[in-house]
């Protein structure tokens, strides 16, 4: 353990100089390649995002949605409709004032087929949305709702900055966004670094004065800046550098998302349509040994997090049974020469793509390989960046194998990646159990139905396994105690974050 | 003496990288997850990385993967710039003044930019590393036998043995090219096959380019120690020792390969 | 060998102080870290007699504990001591979700079945709705009135009868409706708390002489025990205050890390003063079984539940320290109090879901949990049916 | 006169050459920048327009030669790719230069001066010099970085301000950077043999065995006819170098026209990298027109 003394020393040298605020410094694996927030798809574009943007509902520091820019409102009686009048004295970062126009057209955008949003199912249950005012609006829904203002927390785009509402991924717009957030874009440098400033305009005060998102893409560098004082935060600690950071004292951590979990996707194109292969493969992945190099996590048996209310513990692990998998590869025509399986003279070889910005995905991968070179199958690992993993894993499905891993908010909304009807749902699973469980789970309003529903798509979608299902690591981010009234949202990060100060 | 060692030390390592051809590509990926991270033992010489792989399994096979593609970047190299040279010493002028040109033209691109681009546009493998890097090393080639075969055009010895009716083809290639280039091309290849690897490692330590895990490579193996707050440990060390050993043995015998003529 | 802090550290938080003043207040008297270390005869002696039950409790497996220890041992004491505080955070945790989601159910206007008619009566009974912290409940009333009892809580009413062994196993067993399962047990922490008396538990153990009265607790001298025993009924904030130990108050975020870096001296330095005095085997029994950590937990637990009711986000800031999040489990770097802390503070900060996951290694070690668990579990789905869900590949 | 235009028309065509070279490398490349694309196919059309990949190879090639590279695709899409390039470009001039002064100085002085005294550091230096770049920037920020830790903790030292190596922009960084540009991967050592067997040679020469017999100190004459040799030195290692900035800056976190490369080529941002490449051509062509007219012209002036 090497000795951690200096952050104390330069801590005090820091104190003795620091009068005026600083910015706050994080990093992030890779910068975002787009800061447009109707085409985000992960995590990072998302925390950044919520330092520029502003929905019409945030969340309150007990996760109650409260208005943010709305300053009143008001649900109709059947519940189908809602009008919203918006904060006055708000503008955009360029100076423009907000106007009710910008909310119609992003929830149009959002809608727009040609757009092809990201986020288009967090609109759809909105059916029209005009403009009554300048600054009120009325939302029409596709049926009642009891509280929408839960799910009105999409960012609002300037409409002036857009042609239309057909929106392409490339728009300029993704490298100049403008917000009325509590920080305004100052830079998006070629190195990878992003420096936002204070919004001075900002309709609520902000303490923070700024924050620089460093692309730092080596996580032990990473963990070594933050404990050299060169940062002040990092979201995402990997399991290896925990000890180290744990012990600093200069340094907290805070556990904050825990709704995520990896798993191997299969593409159900191929191969893996026939349930057997598929049966075959989760046999021979032993998925504790997998877990063992790269942390301390816990292993799931379908798409909840073992703490979710929707996990259903009565599943059962697919038990690591190499023997079976053999029986079953065997069955579909293939044979084992000694070291590998083959049939039609091509031995048994898939592809498996991971995005080549995960540490630890490599790890992964390499002890995924050596586990299914044990059995004879052959595992070709591509590492692809991420403009290559949209478009081959998103777009043309041209894979065998993905590892990934979801990240999901507290509600483990599972919808949009298992049902067959749903926008990332790559692998092309398709049960109709299942589809019909999460149907109906989406519309009751019993707590206690909805969690046995899910619970049962548990069990039917691990019957299925479209997937592996791995496990989720114990997550923390790691704070400088140097930043004051520091508080963590468990999925945006950052919805706090003006009211964080840097001594 | 000293080129003796140079070359006794080249030849280990070719065989080293013969030895890592031979043994089965399985050897390198395979991973013991109950043996991770063991220190230096007879099982294990190197000891073995974070998931049980043996170091010195992959370092011999890393080292064939980087061996033979750099074997082959020095034949791309090779072939292209003797020929090249060769047309422009022997022949001159205008086959001289297009083929130069198309020299100093490919010379113009720095190496690393173009086997950057050429490998990103078509995809990492040792196949496109070794072409691309004989490719660019190619004009250093030709400029050297070029400038040496023209001199050796003029020499007395070509200009005797014309007279004594020797035929051209046998003083091109006999004369010309073997006794009068090989240590020049030699040097040259000698150098683009240290810098091959030195190049492989590069872009496997910087951006996962080349030949990338789980393939062995001494660039990867550097690449899989590096940032772990464990600079000082040998399972990075060797590897980059090995590396400067073949940098510098290449580097001594390149040294001693002067053509007479040239001092 | 993980804390080596300097004395500077101190400077660091406060920030106040250009030069190092001398932090270093060591113990004025033994503490139980001195004593087990320094003497190790007095270590041995310890656990000479008790020694599963001192590795239970060491390892926060209360449950073996208490069943390790001889009936009339001090040990034994500490560990029922130990398991209340953990049944008082579980009861405080369900009497909370049940009213927060008898509240929403009743805003909602949800269908009122016999399942969640029979909870009202039931918690009613076992004193739930005075249970509740003032700060947290904005009228006294329940949100709607059960009178009808269903079968399965008078089945339970019975249970609650019985012997405290069987109450606690059934706690964890899920109660059956059509076939699904619900655990909807508002009282069962409550009777296991009434089962025994933690004044009278906490009477015995400071009468105790000894290192087994303070062994691996937040009371680091035996004058701190007496003055604590006297100060508090509660056996969840004992050591909170504790004489040796720097004051404690925290009314803000700057002045609770103050006191976190303050306490953090006093231990290293004891720490320290350890390590130049004992014996080598004792220094590396002192990492091994990580007891300096394991005091700055429980004082840290203790102060926590202090601020619970009124500063609920400090003493979640405060239960995060403590936490150790290098290992999840419950052991010895984290107890199965300092855990049901955590999640009683997120939950009454309203993180709900957050409060489900800091529950969740409890499960394993605390079968009983389940119950609170599956309040909070279905609080979280309650609170969250309207939300539109987000997720992102990471 | 006549050879400047010389020089000078031969490093505009192989400019010409090895721009449309590219250009053609590019086109023949596997896929597009549209087929990353999540809506590819939907918006192929109107992309090709507006990125102007429906016009022929030729026009293409036409508008780059006369520095209409278009805009960027992906690295900051909408954005002229001038604008992208510039600033980078600056920044890797700035390093390129003086890591061509370090090293030709190094080199020079190096070669003329033999004295025994001063033979073990350079021998050290040699020996350094045959450290791949990479790794050279690995051992020198590592060991910086921990050196730092060290020193500060043992309250020999406070933060340096460079600290730590190599996240933000300092004094030391570029130190480091020019340095390691200059010395590793055997740069130095190259440079050192090509002088030193120049400034032999120049000793042997009748001229310089005349005037070390009348007593004239030498470096009345070396340096002047060094300077031939120093100049093709800087020519020739003038790709090299450019070469060694893509290792250097991204090992250094230097957001130079060499990461900016990087970025592009990965993120299959065409005309960026095109862009770059055409100016690393110019770069290099141009430097050397410079430089052999200059030979010329000394040459000139020695013979008369």
């Amino acid at each position: 353990m090497p000795r951690l003394t200096l952050p104390f020393v330069f801590g005090a040298l820091a104190l003795a100089a620091s009068a005026i605020a600083s910015p706050l410094r994080y990093a992030e694996d890779g910068a975002p390649g787009t800061i447009n927030p109707l085409f985000t798809t992960n995590m990072t574009e998302a925390r950044v995002q919520e330092l520029l943007f502003d929905g019409l509902f945030t969340d309150s520091r007990s996760l109650v949605a409260t208005p943010e820019l709305v300053q009143s409102y008001q649900i109709a009686e059947d519940r189908q409709s809602m009008t919203i009048d918006l904060r006055s004295g708000v503008t955009w970062h360029d100076g423009q004032a907000l106007s009710a126009d910008d909310v119609v057209f992003t929830i149009n955008a959002m809608k727009d087929p040609t757009t092809a949003s990201t986020e288009a199912a967090r609109v759809s249950f909105i059916t029209t949305a005009e403009a009554t005012g300048p600054r009120s609006l009325r939302l029409t829904f596709a049926g009642p709702e009891l509280s929408p203002e839960d799910k009105l927390s999409f960012k609002i785009l300037p409409k002036h900055r857009f042609s239309g509402t057909a929106i392409q991924r490339n728009d300029a717009f993704r490298t100049n966004p403008i917000g009325t957030g509590p920080f305004k874009l100052a830079s998006f440098s070629a190195d990878g670094s992003i420096v936002l400033e204070r919004n001075v305009e900002y309709f609520a005060e902000v303490d923070l004065n700024g924050a620089t998102l460093r692309e730092v893409a080596d996580k032990s560098y990473q963990a070594k800046l933050l404990v050299y004082q060169s940062l002040e935060a990092l979201v995402r600690v990997v399991p290896r550098d925990l000890a180290t950071l744990e012990a600093d004292r200069g340094i907290e951590l805070y556990p904050y998302q825990t709704n995520s979990w990896w798993y191997i996707g299969m593409n159900h194109q191929g191969v893996w349509a026939d349930p057997d292969m598929r049966s075959a493969l989760t046999m021979m992945i032993n998925v504790d040994e997998l877990l063992r190099p790269i942390g301390t996590g816990d292993t799931v048996t379908g798409p909840f997090v073992r703490s979710s209310p929707f996990y259903n513990h009565d599943v059962r692990k697919v038990a690591h049974d190499p023997d079976t998998a053999r029986t079953l590869i065997a069955t579909k025509g293939y044979t084992f020469d000694g070291t590998h399986w083959v049939k039609d003279g091509q031995p048994l070889t898939f592809r498996l793509l991971v995005q080549d910005d995960q540490e630890v995905g490599q790890d992964v991968v390499i002890a995924i390989q050596g586990q299914l070179q044990r059995y004879g199958v052959t595992l070709e690992p591509e590492f692809i960046d991420e403009a290559a993993w949209k478009s081959r894993v998103w777009q043309s499905r041209d894979f065998d194998l993905v590892l990934s891993q979801w990240t999901f908010d507290r509600n483990e909304d599972i919808h949009e990646q298992f049902h067959s009807q749903g926008s990332r749902n790559f692998t092309g699973y398709a049960s109709e159990t299942t589809d019909a469980l999460l149907d109906q789970a989406r519309t009751t309003v019993d707590p206690q139905a909805k969690r046995s529903l899910l619970q049962q798509a548990h069990g039917s979608i691990s019957a299925d396994q479209p997937m592996v299902f791995l496990w989720t690591l114990n997550s923390y981010a790691a704070v400088s105690t140097r930043v004051q009234n520091a508080e963590v949202h468990p999925f945006y990060f950052f919805t706090w974050a003006q009211d964080w100060s840097v001594e | 003496m000293k080129r003796r060692a140079a070359i006794a030390s080249l030849v280990v390592v070719l065989l080293v990288a013969l030895i890592g051809t031979l043994m089965p590509d399985m050897a390198a990926t395979e991973t013991r997850p109950d043996q991770a991270n063991l220190g230096m033992s007879w099982a294990f010489w190197l000891g073995t990385d974070r998931h049980g792989r043996a170091i010195a399994t992959r370092l011999v096979i890393g080292l064939s993967n980087g061996v033979w593609p750099a074997v082959g970047a020095c034949t791309v190299a090779g072939v292209l710039g003797l020929v090249a040279g060769t047309a422009r010493g022997w022949l001159g002028g205008l086959t001289n003044t297009v083929l130069g040109f198309l020299t100093t033209v490919l010379a113009t691109m720095p190496r690393y930019v173009l086997v950057l681009v050429v490998l990103t546009i078509w995809g990492d493998s040792a196949l496109w590393l070794a072409l691309a890097a004989g490719l660019a090393w190619t004009p250093s080639v030709t400029e050297a036998v070029s400038a040496r075969v023209e001199r050796l055009r003029h020499s007395e010895t070509i200009l005797a043995s014309r007279l004594h009716g020797v035929p051209t083809w046998r003083l091109l290639l006999v004369h010309t090219v073997w006794f009068g280039c090989r240590k020049t091309v030699t040097r040259q290849l000698l150098g683009l096959f240290s810098a091959f690897l030195v190049l492989e490692a590069s872009l496997a330590y910087i951006g996962g380019l080349g030949i990338r895990e789980p393939t062995p490579s001494i660039g990867n193996l550097l690449a899989m120690q590096w940032g772990r707050g464990a600079w000082s440990d040998p399972r990075f060390w060797v590897p980059a020792a090995v590396l400067l050993f073949i940098v510098a043995a290449t580097r001594a015998l390149a040294h001693q390969l002067v053509e007479p003529a040239d001092v | 060998m993980r804390r080596q802090l300097p004395a500077l550290a101190l400077v660091f938080f406060s920030g106040c102080s250009e030069t190092p003043s001398t932090p270093d207040m060591p113990l004025d008297t033994s503490s139980w870290l001195a004593e087990a270390i320094i003497t190790p005869s007095a270590f041995e002696a310890l656990t000479a007699a008790n020694r599963d039950g001192w590795v239970a409790l060491h390892a926060s497996d209360l449950n073996t504990a208490v069943g390790a220890f001889a009936s009339d041992s001090t040990g034994q004491f500490r560990a029922r001591l130990a398991r209340q505080t953990v049944y008082a955070d579980l009861a405080a945790i369900t009497d909370l979700a049940i009213w927060r989601t008898l509240k929403v159910w009743q805003s909602r206007g949800l269908p009122t079945d016999d399942g969640i008619l029979g909870v009202v009566p039931l918690w009613r009974r076992c004193g739930g709705p005075q249970r509740l912290p003032s700060a947290l409940t904005d009228s006294a009333t329940i949100p709607f009135d059960g009178t009808a009892v269903p079968e399965w809580a008078n089945d339970r009413i019975d249970a609650y009868g019985a012997d405290v062994e069987a109450l606690r196993a059934l706690v964890a067993v899920p109660v059956m409706q059509n076939e699904t399962r619900i655990i909807r047990d508002p009282c069962g922490y409550a009777f296991l708390l009434a089962s025994d008396d933690p004044a009278a538990l906490i009477d015995t153990v400071s009468q105790a002489e000894g290192l087994a009265s303070r062994f691996l607790s937040a009371m680091p001298t035996a004058d701190d025990l007496v003055h604590q025993s006297a100060a508090t009924a509660l056996p969840g904030i004992m050591g909170a205050t504790s004489p040796s130990l720097p004051a404690f108050e925290a009314t803000d975020l700057p002045s609770l890390h103050a006191s976190v870096v303050a306490l953090d001296a006093v231990i290293e330095s004891e720490r320290l003063r350890i390590v130049q005095q004992a014996p080598l085997d004792g220094v590396s029994l002192l990492s091994e079984l990580s007891l300096a950590e394991r005091l700055r937990q429980e004082v840290l637990v203790a102060r926590s539940r202090t601020l619970m009711d009124d500063h609920p986000a400090l003493a979640g800031a405060l239960a995060d320290i403590a936490w150790d999040a290098t290992d999840r489990a419950i052991g010895p770097r984290n107890t199965a109090g300092a855990a049901s802390a955590r999640a009683r503070a997120l939950l009454q900060q309203g993180r709900t879901r957050e409060a489900l996951d800091a529950l969740e290694p409890l499960l394993t070690a605390m079968p009983e949990s389940a119950a609170a668990r599956e309040w909070v579990a279905d609080l979280s789905v309650l609170e969250g049916l309207d939300r539109a869900g987000d997720s992102k590949e990471e | 006169m006549l050879a400047a235009l010389k020089h000078g028309a031969v490093a505009a065509l192989t400019v010409v050459v090895a721009v449309a070279g590219m250009q053609v490398l590019l086109a023949l490349a596997p896929g597009d920048p549209i087929d990353l694309l999540p809506n590819a196919e939907a918006v192929r059309a109107t992309l090709e327009a507006q990125w102007g990949l429906d016009v022929p190879l030729w026009e293409r090639i036409g508008r780059t030669l006369i520095g209409d590279f278009g805009q960027s695709l992906s690295l900051r899409p909408g954005a002229p790719v001038r604008e992208v390039i510039a600033q980078p470009l600056l920044k890797t001039a700035s390093w390129w230069l003086a890591g061509s002064a370090l090293l030709t100085g190094l080199a020079a002085v190096g070669a003329v001066v033999q004295r025994r005294s001063i033979r073990v550091p350079r021998a050290v230096l040699m020996v350094v010099s045959i450290v791949p770049t990479f790794l050279l920037a690995h051992l020198i920020v590592n060991g910086a970085n921990e050196g730092v830790v060290a020193a500060t903790d043992a309250g020999l030292i406070s933060r340096p301000s460079w600290f730590p190596l190599p996240l933000d922009a300092s004094t030391l960084r570029f130190v480091v950077a020019v340095g390691i540009l200059a010395i590793g991967s055997a740069s130095l050592l190259d440079a050192y043999t090509e002088l030193s067997t120049q400034v032999h040679a120049l000793r042997s020469r009748p001229f310089a065995i005349a005037a070390h017999s009348r007593g004239e100190p030498e470096r009345s004459w070396l340096w002047r006819h060094l300077a031939i040799a120093v100049c093709e030195l800087l020519a020739g290692r003038a790709p090299a170098l450019l070469g060694g900035l893509v290792i250097v800056e991204k090992v250094l976190l230097l957001g130079g026209a060499g990461t900016v490369l990087w970025d592009a080529a990965v993120g299959r941002d065409y005309p960026v990298a095109l862009a770059l490449t055409a100016v690393f051509a110019l770069w290099v062509a141009g430097l050397r027109a410079v430089l052999y007219t200059l030979r010329d012209h000394w040459r000139r002036g020695q013979t008369a």
